[in-house]
């Protein structure tokens, strides 16, 4: 299942890309499994989520937490904590 | 965030605003926007107006950098925004929040809530900006006078997660 | 009111603004006095405007009439923009009363509170307001409409004794 | 010892003038002495303090309670509870 992933902030910087479209095996079932299987693509995703509790995602443009399960998601976000306001 | 309950006239009313949400670069007109919630009505008791505007620390900062993720900025606050109107009584509700470079002295974001009790317009305004400071996605990067290059991102602050907390109920 | 402490150095500072107050039958431009808070500084963080209207009551008022006690007004006022100063880190801090007659959608009151922080801003303004409702000495009276001088004067309300209450200390 | 008394809103209606300067005897010394001191005028005053507990004083221009001393004061005001904002 393709799914598209964005970058933002110094989580983009780390990763050295905007936004990718991935296809995760089948085992990759929740945000916290996708992590996982980015961190082993290389350096710069392990750099990227290495302190992975301060990463916050989105599923189709919702805050979710690491539990969610992706089946289905078209767009899956991953950011720092957010500064805005 | 629950929907409103349709068999009860209070939310009815409550959720019958349509809140303006705007995600822009360019400047914006807060004096303009307030007018234009209380415009040719008369029911309406008080007006809160936030601006946050862009500081200079100390005359540290040449300008932030304001980063966001278009559709789900626009979303998210829109979210916010709805949740409000549900809690409080409103009779209007502007966010807009500004991206790009922004400059020490510029305004950043503006909420403007209307109701007709000063309660209302206060805690909807200070609720939207709690928020809006935890849950909207935009990140800013600082640009330090003299070294435009070498300025980092702005840490995230847990008073700003307290202060969010003070609403979860 | 306390004094503020001469040796410490953030109640120097919060002490050194001086908050304008005006006591007006005129309308007044809440954008100018804002815009006039932060022109020409890049020091502001936020700036929280609160302005209070006029209500036609479901269409049953014509006008509310303001009376005031003139220079306690302006004296009362001023006291307690004076204690906003000193309780809250403000860069700036307008308040402009109206007396009179004054016709649902004008407005009555504004307050403008500018700090580098939003919580003071916001909690400013605030304070003012619930000071202003129960401290300065102005009594409206109720134009009805149709019948100008059937109306009756406002009575105090309670809720407005317990908002002030939050902020005894 | 001369003072002078001002009235707003409706206790300046139940009293049907907007001030003027009395002067009372040496025996009344707080704000509660004088209003004891005004009802006793006349049934306009007794009209205007009938409800005394809700009536507000202010002796020269600052808020105070029904114990102040008033010697000394320029000016005192009766009023009922404030409603501007």
């Amino acid at each position: 299942m393709a799914v598209r992933i964005l970058y933002f902030a110094w989580v983009r910087e780390r990763i050295g890309k905007t936004e990718e479209v991935v296809e995760p095996p089948a085992g990759v079932t929740t945000i916290a499994d996708l992590v996982d299987w980015l961190k082993a693509r290389g350096e710069e995703y392990a750099y990227a989520f290495e302190n992975e509790i301060v990463i916050r995602a989105a599923m189709d443009q919702i805050h979710v937490q690491r539990d969610a399960v992706i089946t289905g998601a078209r767009e899956i976000a991953f950011f720092p904590p957010m500064t805005g306001g | 965030m629950d929907e409103p309950r349709t068999d009860d006239p209070a939310s009815v009313e409550r959720a019958s605003i349509v809140p303006v949400v705007r995600i822009q670069a360019e400047t914006f007109d807060a004096a303009a926007e307030a007018a234009a919630l209380v415009r040719g009505r008369t029911d309406v008791g008080a007006v809160v107006t936030f601006t946050g505007l862009c500081r200079d620390e100390d005359g540290r900062l040449a300008a932030l950098e304001l980063e966001h993720y278009p559709g789900m900025a626009q979303a998210e606050i829109a979210r916010v925004a709805g949740e409000a109107a549900r809690r409080f009584p409103l009779q209007g509700l502007v966010a807009v929040h500004r991206y790009g470079v922004i400059r020490p002295g510029e305004e950043i974001v503006l909420v403007v809530a209307a109701s007709p009790h000063r309660r209302a317009a206060f805690e909807a305004a200070d609720f939207m900006m709690d928020w809006l400071k935890t849950r909207a996605p935009f990140w800013k990067r600082e640009h330090p006078l003299g070294e435009p290059d070498a300025g980092g991102w702005v840490a995230a602050k847990a008073e700003d997660d307290r202060a969010a907390d003070r609403w979860v109920r």
